[in-house]
This record gives structure tokens, C-alpha cells and sequence, in this order.
């Protein structure tokens, strides 16, 4: 039991260290980078199940029977993708909540805003 | 021109030892790859005697053999020191000067310098290279101007 | 080419994006935009039709059969969604071409289009598809887009807004794909239907219930349920006004059938509602953001921040009905759906108008209003009237069947609440309606007109839907019953 | 694996965001040799030069935009560890019925897999199945993956764009003309590598079907040897190698691409990426079918991180005029 | 043996970690994360060869290349940062 | 012939990893950036080669083996490469830094705290 899951406990570690970067700290950088943490630990979450014991990768080869599942493979390279296009999207904001607020703290932001309103 | 061509051969040895796959498909398919990778290299600028030295090619082996030797004296004097500690290292900053003409001539031979551990080629300000060492020795070594000399060789 | 009606529906929209990019003039990207539009309301009619005589549409992408390749699975409720998200997107659009102009900088029209019909592709991609996975990616189109719509905005306010949206909503999309991801790991699925046959058998695990779990809070997350919905009003209230009357009226509807879809159809009903506190929970939830945001409306001094804590109170509305999880309260759920759709589309619509008069939705800015543009404000009258819930507009409608099927339950205080709810929309409804007919113009507003026709037009479309659909019940309600029916496992 | 906690944990202290993201640069290293340590050699790819080559430069390029200083201040760390636990042990708990780390029984390699492995070559003749999965099985999926970047580079356009004007150019000219001197090694070196790179990019766009690769990693692979000249030419001088709008129209020519293959298969009566509709044979229609929306996917990826990476350095190098 | 070169590799880039963490300037940490990538590199190499599967060089390749361009990257980069406190100093 | 095969390619790993672990000591211990730059220019030098030369004598397959070299060539490229202008860059700092009145001396200096 405790070998068969630790990978997966590990993988619930690192997915709330990026977590809790991303709610508890005020930089928009710094967010980004725990969003990042948080999706790529769900990569590696889900690469882990596809590993067979003894599996190779699926690249079909003579003389192997025993190949790792596939299906994970290929919708992790779609959250890839979809993960850098989120930060590529964020990190455009943040540049931009720079130009407009010269900070990227969110807590001076949020001073700035008010004033505003 | 002749660099060009010199550039799509290479290339085509490239994709040759990568793809190991020469059906008829995928050979005409490296074809038109290699086309489109010269067109933007030469829109790019890339395509000249510094990115494709060819006038160095034959002596270029020759060079290597000896550097390789080099290396390896090089590296394992660093690695008795990296065991010796702190104590053992005596570094410091030196200025060389290179005889090279050109620029590429200049570029192998600082990378030759920074190739060989213990030293480490910092700045390049006309022909006075600033190079940091780890041990004296090593200072005396290039000081001594045999890769100078040697790398010159190579240009002429 | 009938039969590729499903498919067509979300790759006119996904097809047409690039293409805006060849054409140079805004004014033909903005007329290629709204015929992609038109052409996706006219396919949604068409397969609604179809799923109404035929029942469900199944498409398979690829000629690859279900669990293996992706399909399209076109039920009614489906079908309904299709319709109401190409109809909205295709109305507001009309306006479009004159709104943007004033609040978008000339060189970003084209690209406004272009992410526009990303989005609306994005939406229907969610709705037609059968593949949980599929789900994340079109979610991920939609909400991409919808960041940087909204973040096209004039106020700098409104990128923060989008910032904050988009955090949020990338926590909740990863909060879906993690759910996604265990329950592929016990089923070794990722169709939904195949995933409904298969979930049963190991329902009793804790990883299905933890699958549901995150599933469950990721879609709320982006559905903006009372405690979750912190990101909403500054995201809508700084979007660009077009932005905003296709979002307010669609984007949440999305992420409501994405509730559904996963509750009713994938986990199953008797897991969804009988081994989980969820009934009690969602109720109690919906009616705390019935009266926590329809308070925070009333104290609001932006009209667009105004409307929008008023469009969370609407997601409460239905998050009652559907906790009521009776074919009933599916039913009021699914008709408030396209009702408040509807309104405020409507609403927000007209408030790009007003936007485009005077450049401002500041409550105080709107004095005499209601003389300088009298079809604006009527519009927006009636649209708060429906709001509330005046007999003979569509609000009527379905909070008159969402009462129904409470009390049908034998919640009597639960519709006590819901009408004390609606007391507090007339409130802040009243409000608008103070200020733009009984204060006096304000100096230097003389010159303020009516807004062009192109405003017009939408906004009495909608409106007139409005009144219409209120009117006359059958069609809405009947498409709603048949939808809940089915997924309830009854044939209509 | 322990290792990677660390990283990550580190990453919460560090201040100094220039540190972060070196850090972050190597997490993306490591988990990418962990993911070839599990088979999934695809991914690997990808993370390698996803996660430590483009996330780590449009970072840098950031907070060269944004200042590399975190505030001290924090706020609600109690909630948010609270929070953070809270998920944390749902997951824990949810993982207890899981089945075991590698086990072949588990239903995920039961149901749907096994006609992936044993029927893939027959019914589509790549002997890459991660490739024969993302390109015919799940086609869709990838289309949405291609439109999610060209979404994501049309709003980093929406978002970062500026009007350059000639004078800007010159100016930047001036400026960069005692960089190139100092970069004398990089820039001879970089010389001769770049049409290698761009033929390897070729190369990985061309043989997904037998190894890990394929359009995605080659577009990446593209792009980089492009950030490379950028980097080490300037701006200006890239502007004038490369230019916008024609960037643009290539993104938008890698979806279209990819997706009239959709709409040829639709117009031959077949479903929608149906390709044995291309071709006779079936099988040398599906292979035809990969080739050619793997040559989509590239074309939009590589032409779409080069506008979002030129946008961002942009923004840097022109001088800002306020538009609003 | 090669099992244990790749522990070998493994602990090396355990201690450039440990340098890219503890700095303490700017260019230890490039360099932590310059040798951390060519031990990648050397890393998937062999664990090709240990899981019998040794066709995938390409990634080792990639690999390489990445990593040389994130170095040239942080170095063009941070150029920004450094030299703009000196010039407020001379002032 | 097959031993001795694997004995050679075992022990050119073994050297390689000896190597590698030096530099990774020395990466460590040395006490500035330019010192530890040398302990990474061991393990970037002799220590790849001898790990790859190790892989090639392991391996027959040629595709393989001309990766590796391909891999072992672009090393020896890009590494003096990296590392040059990894130090010129910080030398370039620290002299704004230390010395900012003459940014082009050509003093030699020790570096050594």
C-alpha cells in the first residue's frame, strides 16, 4: 500500500505546493509560476497512471509486448499546449497590469482600484 | 554560392544520419526542408564564410586531435585540484594576445580556451583576449602560445 | 449533408476565426462574422428540430466509434444550449460593428472578431461534445478567449478584472481535469457515456468520490456560485459592453449544463443526489447567493456592476431548482436558463448603448434618461421588470414554475425565500428607474440622442423576447420539459 | 521525486523572481526526465521544450517588463494553507482506492487502450501510437489544441501589440550595434547552427509517426531557433527577416490547413476527420491525414510562439506610446 | 554499470540544484542551471539505454538545444536588470 | 569479444561518472563563480565524452551511435559557447558594479575573497 500509492502522494504534494503559490502570494509572477507548478504536477499525475510495470513506451517495435498506456500520453500533450497558452496569456496581462498600475502586486492594485471606484 | 552549396550538403548529411528512414516519401520530404532552411538562412544572413568556414575544413581534424589532448591533460589537473580543495587553486585573471586575422580564426581559439577546463575565456576586446584560470600553470601554458600558434596555423 | 449538422455547428465559428484574419476591412470581418453566426443559429434550429422528433444525435469525429475516438452527442438539452448561446451571439453581434468602435482601438477590430467567434466556437464545442476530455479542451478555448476579450476593455480595471478571472478560472479548469483524470483512472474512459455505464460499477470508491468533488467545485468555480463568484462582477463590469451582453448571457449557461451533464448524466442521478449532501448544500448555497448578491446589487453605483451581482442572485434561481433535482425543478432550472439568458442579454445590451451615448454607466450619470432616450430605458425597464418577475415577461415564467416545483417538494419556506428574493430585486431595479425618470437631466446632457438603430434593434429583439416567450410559454417550456425528461431517463 | 518537492518547495521562499524562475526552469527539466523514466517519451518532448525552454524565456522577457522583486508581504496564509490542506487530503483520500502505481490490471489499461496498442498498426499504419491516438483517434482533441494557441496568440496580439515605426528601428539599430560586438563568440557559433536547427525542427515535424515527436515539438523546436537569431540580432533586424502580418496569416494558414482536412473527408460523405476519405487505400489516407495536420499543427504553433515571443520583446524594446 | 552512471548523474544534479538554490549571485545560478541541463541531456541518454529503449535520442538533442537557448536567454536578459542600478549610482 | 565490450564501455562509464561527480564536488566547493566555472567545464568536457564514448562501445545499432555523436559534437559547440558568455556577461557586471569610472581596464585582478 504504501509503495503502490507514494508516487501518487507525492504528486498531491507538489500539486498544493503550486497550489498555495498561487492563492497566497500577492505577486502576479509569482502566481503564474504556482499555476505552472500546480498544472504540471497534474501532468506528471496523470503520466504516472499510464506507466505499466515493465511496460516501454508506445512505440510499436518488434519483439515487445508490453507497452504503457498511450491515451494519457496524448491528453497530456494537449494540457501541455494549453498550459503554456495560458501563461503565455497571463504573463500578456501582468506585462500589461505593469504598464497600467506600475505594480504587480496585488495588493496595491487593489489599493489603486479603490481609489478609483 | 559555394557556401550554399557546402550548407545544403551538410545539411543533407544531417538529415540523412538523423532519419535513417529513406523511402522515397520521407527523402523528398528532407529535400524540401533542406530547400526551405536555406531560403530562410538566407534571409536570415547567415549563410557566409563565418558560419560555413570551409577553408578550414581539412586542417580542422588535425587540430582537434591535438586539442582533445589537451583537454584531457587539462581536465584531469582540474579534477586533482577540485579533490585537493580551496587551498590548492591559485586563481586569477591574465590577458592574452591573438595573432588570429579573422574572426572565426578568433572564435576557435577562444572556445579552445574555454574548452580546455582550468580556463576560461571572459572578454574579447579586438586581439586581447581576457582569460581567467584556475591555477597559475594554466596561465603559463597559454602563455606560452602553442594554441595561438597553432590555431593561427589553421587560417592560412 | 444533414447528418454532419453537429460537426458543422462548432466548426462554422472555429473555421471562420482564422479566416477574419485574411479580410482587411473591419466592416467585412464584422459582416463575415455575423454570417458565421447566423449560420450556427440556423444549424442549431435545425438540429434542435431534429433531436425534438428524432431523439439524440450522435456523431462520431473521425469514423472512429465512441470510446476510442471523440463524438458529438446531441441530446435536447444540448440542443436547447446550442440555440440559445448562436441565438444571443448572433443578436448582440448586430450591434457590434457600432459599439466596438468607440471602446476598442481601430487596430484590434479584426482581432476582437477573431476571438469573439473563438469563444462562441468555444461554448458550442462544450455543449456538443460527448468526451469529458474534449470538455477541457473547448473550455480552454472559451475561457482564452473570454480573458482576452475582456481584457480589451478600456478601463486598466478591466485587466486586473481579467487577471483575476483568469486565475480562477485556470484553478477551476485544473480542478476538472484532475477530476477527469481520476475518473478515467477506475473506469478507463473518458466518453461520457461509456463513463455513465462504467462509474456505477465502482461508485463506491473514495476516488470516484473525490472525483466528483473536483469536478463538481471546478465547474463551479467558473459558474460563479455564491462563494466562488468573487471574480465575476469586475470581469463583467469592465469588459467591453458587447463583450459583456454575450458572456452575461451565455457563459454562465455553459457552465450550468456542464453541472448538469456531470451530475445527472455522467455520475448518474442516484449517486449525484443519494450518497452525497449535495441537495442540502446547493440549496442552501443558491438561496445565500440569491440574498448576499442581490444586496450587494442595490448598493452598487455602476450599473454594469449592478447587473451583474444580479446575474449571480439568477444563478442562485437555478441552483435552487436544480437542487430541487425533480424533473420540475430541472425544468424551471432549465427555463430560467433561457429566460435570464434573454434578459440579460437584453440588459446589457441596452447598457451598451447607453454606454455608446453618454461613455459612462454610473448610476448618477443616467438622470433624465428617460426623456433623452426614451427606447434605451424602456428597454432596460422592462428588462428589470422581467428580472423580477412581473407576470407576462419571461422572469414570470420561470420563477412561477421554479415556486412550483418547491413547493411540488413540500419546501415552503424555500419559496417564502425565493419571493423575498425577488422583493429585493425591485429595489435595485427601482433605483435605475428613479434616477433615469424623476431626477432632472444633468447640465450639458441636452444633446444626448437616442441610441443609433443598430443598438436598437438587438435590444428590442431581445426585449421583445422577452415578452413573447412570456406570453407564450409553449415553446420554451416544452423543449425544457422534454430536455429534463430525458435526463431524468423518462421518454418525454 | 523527492527531489522535485524540493525544487517546488524552494520555489515558495525564493523572492527574487529571477531566481523562481531558474528554478522553475529546472523543474521543467526534471519533470520531463521523469516522464521518460515513465515511458511517456512524447510528453517528455514537449515538456522539454514547453516547460524549460519557452515557458522560461516568455518569463524572463516578463519580468524584464515587470521588475524581479517580490513583495514580502503575504497575504492570508493561514486560509490559504487551510485551503491548500483541505485539497490536499480530498486528494490523499481520494487516492487511497486507487489502484496500484504501475499495476497492468487497472481498468485504465483494460478498457479503452488495449485497441490502441493491438489494432493501431493495422488501422493506421504509424508505428508511433501516441501519434496514431493524438492525430486519427483523437483528432478533435488536437484541433482544439492547435485553435487553443492560435487563441492564445491572438490574444497576446489583442493584448501586447504596439505600432513600430521606422525611426524606432534605427534607433535600435544604434543601440544593438556594441552588443553585437561583444557577442562575437555566440554570434558565430549561432551563425552556423541555426539552418541545423531549423532542419532538426524539420526533422522532428517529419518523423512523428516513428519516434517522439511531431508537429507541436517541431513548431516549438522552429520557434526557439528564431528566439535564438532574435536574441543575438536584435529586434529590428529580426523584423526585417520575419514579418508580422505574414506570421499572422501563417497561423492562421496552420488551422485552416488543419482543418479543411476535416472538411475534405466532410465533403467525401465521411465523418469529419475521416481520412481514409484522402486516399483509396485507408490506410495510406490516414498516414496522409497525420502528415498533413501534423504540418498544421506545426505551422501554427511555430508561427504563433513567434508572435507572442516578438509581442513580448516588443513591448520591451519599442518605446512605449499610450494609446488610451 | 549504467545504472550506476545514471545514479552518478543523478546526485551531480542534485548539487547543481543545490548551487542554483543557495546562489548566491545571479550567474552561480545560471551556471547551476547551464550544467544541470547538460546532466539532462547525459541523463536521458542513459536511461534510454537502461530501459532498453535507446532510439530516443532526439530528446537528448532537443534537450541540448533548449538548454543552451534558455542560457543565452537568461544572460540576454538580465542584462536589463543589473546594468540599470549602476547607471542610477553614477548619477 | 563480447566482454570485452562491455568491460570497456563499463569502464569509460565509470571514469566518466568519477568525472562528473568531481565537477559536481567542485561546483560546491570552489569559492567564486569563475572557479566554479572550471568545475563545470570538467564535467561538460572529458566527462560527457567519456559517458557517450561509453554508450557508443555499448551500443551496435549506427542509427544510435550517430545521435550520440551528434549529441557529443553539438556538446563541444555549444558548451565554450554557453560558458563564454556566461562570464562575460557577469564580468561585464561586476565591473559596472565594482568599478564603474573605468569600464574598459584590462587590469589583471584576482578574484580570489
Amino acid at each position: 500500500m504504501l509503495m503502490g500509492l507514494y508516487n501518487y502522494w507525492v504528486v498531491v504534494v507538489l500539486m498544493m505546493v503550486g497550489f498555495y503559490i498561487v492563492i497566497a502570494h500577492g505577486n502576479l509572477i509569482k502566481k503564474i509560476v504556482g499555476l505552472i507548478i500546480f498544472q504540471t504536477s497534474v501532468f506528471i499525475f496523470y503520466i504516472s497512471m499510464a506507466k505499466v510495470d515493465g511496460g516501454t513506451a508506445p512505440i510499436l517495435a518488434e519483439g515487445i509486448k508490453l507497452y504503457s498506456n498511450p491515451l494519457p500520453h496524448v491528453l497530456i500533450l494537449t494540457a501541455i499546449v494549453v498550459g503554456i497558452a495560458t501563461t503565455a496569456l497571463a504573463l500578456a496581462l501582468a506585462v500589461r497590469i505593469k504598464e497600467a498600475y506600475g505594480s504587480i502586486e496585488e495588493e496595491e492594485i487593489q489599493k489603486k482600484d479603490n481609489q478609483d471606484c | 554560392m559555394q557556401h550554399t552549396i557546402i550548407l545544403s550538403l551538410s545539411l543533407a548529411a544531417f538529415w540523412l544520419a538523423n532519419s535513417g528512414h529513406n523511402t522515397a516519401l520521407m527523402l523528398s520530404l528532407g529535400a524540401i526542408s533542406i530547400t526551405i532552411v536555406v531560403y530562410i538562412a538566407h534571409r536570415m544572413d547567415v549563410v557566409d564564410h563565418e558560419a560555413q568556414p570551409l577553408h578550414l575544413t581539412l586542417k580542422i581534424p588535425g587540430y582537434y586531435a591535438w586539442l582533445i589532448k589537451e583537454i584531457i591533460v587539462a581536465n584531469l589537473l582540474v579534477v586533482k585540484h577540485i579533490w585537493l580543495g580551496n587551498k590548492s587553486i591559485s586563481p586569477g585573471f591574465t590577458t592574452v594576445t591573438a595573432s588570429q586575422k579573422t574572426d572565426i580564426g578568433k572564435v576557435i581559439y577562444a572556445n579552445s580556451i574555454t574548452l580546455t577546463p582550468g580556463t576560461v575565456t571572459v572578454n574579447l576586446q579586438g586581439d586581447q583576449f581576457m582569460v581567467h584560470a584556475l591555477l597559475r600553470e594554466s596561465i603559463k601554458n597559454l602563455e606560452s602560445g602553442e594554441m595561438d600558434r597553432r590555431v593561427t596555423q589553421l587560417e592560412n | 449533408m444533414l447528418a454532419h449538422l453537429p460537426i458543422l455547428q462548432v466548426i462554422v465559428p472555429l473555421m471562420a476565426a482564422p479566416l477574419c484574419l485574411f479580410l482587411t476591412r473591419p466592416r467585412l470581418v464584422w459582416l463575415f462574422t455575423l454570417i458565421a453566426s447566423g449560420l450556427a443559429f440556423l444549424i442549431s434550429c435545425i438540429l434542435l428540430q431534429q433531436v425534438m422528433t428524432t431523439g439524440t444525435v450522435i456523431y462520431e469525429l473521425g469514423g472512429w466509434d465512441a470510446p476510442w475516438g471523440i463524438e458529438y452527442r446531441i441530446d435536447q438539452l444540448s440542443a436547447f444550449l446550442l440555440l440559445i448561446i448562436s441565438a444571443i451571439s448572433t443578436v448582440v453581434l448586430f450591434a457590434a460593428h457600432t459599439s466596438i468602435r468607440q471602446e476598442i482601438p481601430a487596430d484590434r477590430h479584426t482581432l476582437f472578431y477573431v476571438l469573439y467567434l473563438l469563444c462562441l466556437a468555444g461554448m458550442l464545442g462544450i455543449v456538443a461534445t460527448g468526451d469529458a476530455f474534449n470538455v477541457f479542451v473547448f473550455l480552454e478555448i472559451s475561457s482564452l478567449s473570454t480573458y482576452a476579450l475582456i481584457a480589451l476593455g478600456k478601463d486598466r480595471r478591466a485587466l486586473w478584472a481579467s487577471y483575476q478571472y483568469l486565475i480562477m478560472g485556470t484553478i477551476g479548469a485544473t480542478f476538472i481535469l484532475i477530476g477527469i483524470g481520476l475518473m478515467y483512472q477506475m473506469t478507463g474512459t473518458l466518453n461520457m457515456d461509456d463513463l455513465s455505464r462504467r462509474l456505477p460499477e465502482v461508485a463506491q470508491t473514495r476516488t470516484v468520490f473525490t472525483a466528483f468533488a473536483f469536478v463538481i467545485v471546478g465547474i463551479c468555480l467558473k459558474l460563479a456560485m455564491f462563494p466562488l463568484h468573487l471574480w465575476l462582477p469586475n470581469a463583467y463590469a469592465y469588459a467591453p459592453s458587447i463583450v459583456t451582453a454575450f458572456l452575461a448571457a451565455t457563459a454562465t449557461k455553459v457552465a450550468i449544463y456542464l453541472l448538469i451533464r456531470f451530475t445527472f448524466s455522467v455520475f448518474g442521478l442516484s449517486f449525484s443526489f443519494t450518497h452525497l449532501p449535495l441537495q442540502i448544500l446547493f440549496l442552501v448555497l443558491g438561496l445565500l447567493g440569491i440574498f448576499v448578491a442581490s444586496t450587494a446589487a442595490i448598493y452598487q453605483t455602476n450599473i454594469k456592476h449592478l447587473f451583474a451581482y444580479s446575474s449571480i442572485a439568477q444563478i442562485g434561481y437555478m441552483i435552487v431548482g436544480f437542487s430541487v433535482s425533480t424533473v420540475a425543478g430541472l425544468t424551471a432550472t432549465l427555463l430560467h436558463l433561457f429566460n435570464h439568458a434573454l434578459m440579460k442579454g437584453a440588459l446589457f445590451l441596452a447598457l451598451g448603448a447607453v454606454m455608446y451615448r453618454i461613455g459612462s454607466v454610473q448610476l448618477n450619470h443616467f438622470q433624465g434618461l428617460g426623456r433623452q432616450m426614451p427606447l434605451t430605458m424602456a428597454a432596460i425597464v422592462i428588462g428589470g421588470l422581467s428580472l423580477i418577475g412581473v407576470p407576462l415577461t419571461v422572469g414570470f415564467v420561470s420563477k412561477w414554475y421554479l415556486v412550483l416545483a418547491v413547493i411540488e417538494n413540500g419546501w415552503w419556506p424555500v419559496a417564502v425565500l425565493i419571493l423575498l428574493g425577488s422583493l429585493l430585486a425591485i429595489v435595485y431595479v427601482w433605483r435605475i428607474v428613479e434616477i433615469a425618470y424623476f431626477k432632472p437631466a444633468l447640465a450639458g446632457t441636452e444633446t444626448i440622442k437616442e441610441a443609433p438603430l443598430s443598438f436598437l434593434i438587438p435590444v428590442w429583439i431581445l426585449v421583445l423576447a422577452n415578452i413573447y416567450f412570456g406570453v407564450d410559454t409553449r415553446l420554451s417550456v416544452q423543449v425544457a420539459q422534454a430536455a429534463s425528461q430525458s435526463l431524468f431517463g423518462l421518454s418525454p | 521525486m523527492a527531489f522535485l518537492v524540493g525544487v517546488a518547495f524552494a520555489i515558495v521562499w525564493m523572492k527574487d523572481l529571477l531566481a523562481v524562475i531558474m528554478l522553475l526552469g529546472i523543474y521543467g527539466l526534471l519533470s520531463a526526465s521523469f516522464f521518460v523514466a515513465m515511458d511517456a517519451v512524447d510528453v517528455a518532448f514537449t515538456e522539454a521544450s514547453v516547460g524549460a525552454g519557452i515557458s522560461t524565456l516568455l518569463m524572463l522577457v516578463a519580468i524584464a517588463l515587470t521588475g524581479r522583486a517580490e513583495h514580502p508581504a503575504r497575504h492570508k496564509p493561514l486560509l490559504a494553507l487551510a485551503v491548500v490542506i483541505f485539497t490536499g487530503s480530498l486528494l490523499i483520500y481520494g487516492t487511497l482506492d486507487m489502484p496500484y502505481f504501475g499495476l497492468a490490471e487497472a481498468p485504465i489499461h483494460q478498457h479503452v487502450a488495449p485497441r490502441y496498442i493491438n489494432d493501431s498498426m493495422q488501422e493506421i499504419g504509424v508505428p508511433n501510437i501516441v501519434t496514431s491516438v493524438l492525430a486519427s483517434y483523437r483528432a478533435f482533441d488536437t484541433f482544439g489544441e492547435a485553435v487553443v494557441i492560435f487563441t492564445a496568440g491572438m490574444g497576446v496580439l489583442a493584448l501586447l501589440s504596439v505600432a513600430r515605426r521606422r525611426e524606432d528601428d534605427a534607433k535600435i539599430d544604434l543601440l544593438n550595434i556594441p552588443m553585437h560586438e561583444q557577442h562575437l563568440i555566440p554570434r558565430i557559433v549561432i551563425k552556423m547552427l541555426i539552418p541545423f536547427i531549423l532542419l532538426f525542427a524539420f526533422y522532428v515535424q517529419f518523423h512523428g509517426d516513428f519516434g517522439p515527436g511531431g508537429g507541436f515539438q517541431a513548431g516549438v523546436i522552429f520557434a526557439a531557433a528564431i528566439f535564438l537569431y532574435t536574441m543575438l540580432f536584435g529586434m529590428s533586424t529580426a523584423h526585417r527577416v520575419i514579418n508580422q502580418s505574414f506570421i499572422q496569416m501563417l497561423a492562421a494558414t496552420g488551422v485552416l490547413l488543419y482543418g479543411s482536412v476535416g472538411v475534405v473527408s466532410l465533403l467525401n460523405g465521411k465523418e469529419f476527420f475521416d481520412y481514409s476519405a484522402l486516399s483509396a487505400d485507408p490506410v495510406g489516407g490516414q498516414h496522409l491525414g497525420i502528415l498533413l495536420i501534423e504540418l498544421g499543427v506545426g505551422i501554427t504553433v511555430a508561427s504563433t510562439m513567434v508572435i507572442i515571443f516578438f509581442n513580448f520583446a516588443d513591448r520591451k524594446e519599442y518605446p512605449q506610446r499610450k494609446k488610451d | 554499470m549504467l545504472i550506476a552512471a545514471t545514479i552518478a548523474i543523478l546526485v551531480v544534479m542534485i548539487m547543481a540544484t543545490v548551487r542554483a538554490i543557495i546562489g548566491p549571485t545571479l550567474y552561480d545560478r545560471v551556471l547551476a542551471v547551464n550544467m544541470f541541463g547538460t546532466k539532462t541531456v547525459l541523463l536521458i541518454s542513459l536511461l534510454g539505454f537502461v530501459m532498453g529503449r535507446p532510439e530516443f535520442l532526439d530528446i537528448a538533442i532537443v534537450y541540448a538545444l533548449i538548454n543552451f537557448i534558455s542560457v543565452i536567454g537568461i544572460l540576454r536578459y538580465s542584462e536589463n536588470f543589473i546594468v540599470k542600478p549602476t547607471e542610477q549610482q553614477k548619477k | 569479444m563480447d566482454t570485452l565490450i562491455q568491460v570497456s564501455s563499463a569502464l569509460f562509464l565509470l571514469v566518466g561518472s568519477f568525472l562528473c561527480i568531481s565537477g559536481g564536488v567542485g561546483i560546491l566547493r570552489f569559492p567564486d563563480l569563475f572557479t566554479r566555472m572550471h568545475a563545470v567545464g570538467v564535467t561538460e568536457t572529458l566527462a560527457t565524452t567519456m559517458i557517450l564514448i561509453g554508450l557508443i562501445i555499448h551500443n551496435p545499432d549506427f542509427m544510435v551511435d550517430i545521435k550520440l555523436i551528434i549529441i557529443l559534437l553539438m556538446s563541444f559547440f555549444i558548451s565554450p559557447t554557453a560558458s563564454h558568455a556566461l562570464a562575460s556577461a557577469a564580468m561585464r557586471n561586476d565591473r559596472l558594479w565594482e568599478s564603474n569610472e573605468k569600464p574598459d581596464s584590462k587590469q589583471v585582478k584576482s578574484s580570489n575573497p
